[in-house]
Order: structure tokens, then C-alpha cells, then sequence
């Protein structure tokens, strides 16, 4: 199960999607808004996405990780639009029978969906409002 | 040629909409339609940015050459999670 | 909250605990019982405890992890009884500023409870029980 | 003096009881106790068992010596999780 979704997302859909009796262990990652960011006082974040791109690319991640470690089942499930202080923006949850696995996962899928999924963030603070990454200007790499 | 092109997060709000479709001629690359975009969309240029390019929901390379028809995205530092 | 309970556990709960306007991230991590184990097919898991000692212990998890990460709060709570094929036997959640304290200290936390935590599971299995780590008469280091 | 034993898990199983009462001269070690209660319950020697001691709920080393009122516990391989 890889989507994204305009509404809040239930941690107990994603774990019931990996439960599998193969598995003695699931693994979950949840991003949430923070208060604070550099120094400033966040108000909360607004999500956009390119959404047909952002869900084939976040199956990728599941194709990739399947390949890379012994995993049952994989979810993950991103919010767009506001999101705010202490709500989650993304869900992640890997089943597998032993926990080694599902750790690698679920911490590679956070990793790759920083790096590679066209979502984006306008952090909204006291004061203004900035898309995070893009004064940066770091370098990104073609896949 | 026709492009579709879609635009997103700070390039949409420079470029003051969602999605134009450019026309453009026959063999051109990504590169070439980044740069017709910028004559007619100045703010699309944003100081120190680096773009990630995709055709039809893939990432690509600016050298990448289009059809009619294609879906471009000019993808800002993409910052979910 | 670090305690034991013969009830099945809700995820919800642990993840309402570590919820914090301070963190950015929160990590959890579920034991379940799985349908084999070393070639046996399992039927389920009993576990058993010294109460006090095992809360005791657990607590110590995590006065141990937040010496070690920069982690907001944290949660483990483990089930005693029989545990179904599927169903959780220990749950933890740890929320975090950002995501690498909340991953590393999640994983610490259930390395711990196997090495040190008075917790005991039988399996049952087609065919026979066994008290799981009696046989192998693995050295385990005092603390 | 006075020990408190509880027993679990296969130590449990294997005494036939959760807990004793055990009187035990004074001076006597974690140890000690051990064989004392081996010598009661012959079954609780586990061959290749690896056990752990805990006093009053903390773990502790063979040689700690007891007192009266104490609560020891025999603790095999734990497998939680």
C-alpha cells in the first residue's frame, strides 16, 4: 500500500495492511510536525505533491527494499495539505520475520522518500513561510 | 509539438499557475523547454535552485528529448517525509 | 510508561504517550508471534514475568536510552499470557526531535528487553512446548 | 534467616511451585542458597542452563550474601520481545 492522501492518516490501517502471520516483527516511522525548525517558531507545514509521480515513486521504494531485505509486507502513506504541530505527515510500517529487516526498511524508505519523491513542504512559521530545500539549492542526483 | 507541463511547489507559485501546455518544436530537449519557460516565465528563475526533471512521470536528464504529447514536471529540492 | 499488562496492547496508546511538540519523528516497534520458528510450526506463545522486576527493568531501558540519544519521550509495554499468531507481545515508541535518536533508541530498546528484561516465553508448538533459550544454555552476562 | 524464593517460567514448572520460604543460615550467599535448593528440588537442575540471580529485583552475583527477608529470584535465560 503506497498513497497519498489529503485526510489524517490511521497508523492502525498501515499496521493492519503488514500484519502477516510470517512476521515477528513490524517496524513503523512516523513523520510529524515539529514546533520549531533553525531557530524558528513553526505554525504548522502545508504539503503538495505531483501525485501520480509521488505514488509510483514511493512503490518503487517498496520494489526497492523487497530487493534489498527479506521484508513480508511494506505501507506507506503520505498527508498533503497543512498538517499540524504534533500530526503525522507520513506513515511508514514494514513487517518481517526477523526485526533486522524491517528496521533497514523502514529507516531506508524514510531516507529515499526525502530524497527522491516529488512532495514538498512550506513550512509556515511566526513571521513567513518558506519551501524547505529550495533556498538551499542542494544538489539532487538524476536517478 | 504539444507539451503538457506542470508545475509545482515554489515554481508554481512563481510561475503563477498549475499547468500550461507550450508548444514547442520537433527534437527539443527538457533543457530546451526549461529555457523557453524562463523567457515567458522570468520568476520561474530561482536563484541557486537545483531542478530535478521528469517526462511522463519519470526522472529524466535535461538532455532527454520529448514528444508530442509529453508530461513535463521541472521538480524543485523535494522536501516530504 | 514502561510497564507490563496480561491485555493485548494498543499501539494508539504508546503513540499518544510519546506524542510531543517537540518531536519530529517517532519510531515504533511491534513483536508479534509468528507461525514458525526453527522449522517447528508454532500455535502460539505464552509469556510469563517476574512483574516487578521486568517493569523495574524496562524503566531502566529507558533512563539507559535517554542518556545515550536526544530522545522527547518513550513507551514499552509488554504482554504476558497467551499471544496468538499475529498478535503484538511487546510494543515500543520513541519520539524524537529528529529521526535518527528516536530509529536507534527504538532498536536499543528491544535488544535490551531480550538480554536483560525477566520475561519468559513458552512456545507451543505442533507437536510439543519448549521454553524458548533454556535448551541452548546461552551465557548471559550480568549487568 | 528468612529467604523469600520465587520461581518462573521452566525453574516453575520445575520446583512444582512459585514460591518457598527457605531458612538459611546467616553469612549465606546467592550461591549458596542455590545448592541448598538443589539439594530440596533435584529437578531444578537444568542441565546447561545458564541462570542469572536477582535480590530484591536487582541482578546480582553468586557471592552476594543475603539477608534476612530478602526475595531472590533464579532467573534462566530470559526471552522476551
Amino acid at each position: 500500500m503506497f498513497r497519498i492522501t489529503n485526510q489524517p492518516i490511521d497508523l492502525q490501517e498501515l499496521v493492519r495492511f503488514v500484519t502477516d502471520p510470517e512476521a515477528g516483527a513490524i517496524a513503523t516511522f512516523i513523520g510529524t510536525t515539529r514546533n520549531n525548525n533553525e531557530g524558528r517558531n513553526v505554525i504548522g507545514l502545508d504539503y503538495e505533491a505531483y501525485p501520480e509521480m509521488a505514488e509510483k515513486e514511493l512503490g518503487r521504494i517498496g520494489d526497492d527494499a523487497k530487493k534489498q531485505w527479506q521484508i513480508c509486507r511494506m505501507a506507506i502513506i503520505h498527508r498533503l495539505g497543512p498538517v499540524q504541530i504534533t500530526e503525522a505527515s507520513v506513515m511508514i510500517a514494514v513487517s518481517s520475520a526477523h526485526r533486522e529487516a524491517a528496521f533497514a526498511a523502514c529507516r531506508f524508505a524514510i531516507e529515499q522518500i526525502k530524497k527522491a519523491v516529488p512532495i514538498w513542504k512550506k513550512e509556515v512559521f511566526e513571521g513567513g513561510e518558506v519551501w524547505i530545500g529550495t533556498q538551499t539549492g542542494q544538489p539532487l542526483n538524476h536517478k | 509539438m504539444k507539451i503538457k507541463v506542470k508545475f509545482f511547489a515554489i515554481l508554481r507559485e512563481r510561475a503563477g499557475t498549475a499547468e500550461v501546455t507550450k508548444e514547442i518544436k520537433e527534437g527539443s530537449t527538457v533543457g530546451d523547454l526549461w529555457q523557453a519557460l524562463q523567457q515567458e516565465y522570468p520568476k520561474l528563475n530561482v536563484p541557486g535552485i537545483r531542478l530535478l526533471y521528469a517526462v511522463n512521470q519519470n526522472y529524466v536528464k535535461p538532455e532527454n528529448q520529448l514528444s508530442d504529447q509529453d508530461e513535463v514536471v521541472f521538480i524543485p529540492p523535494v522536501s516530504g517525509g
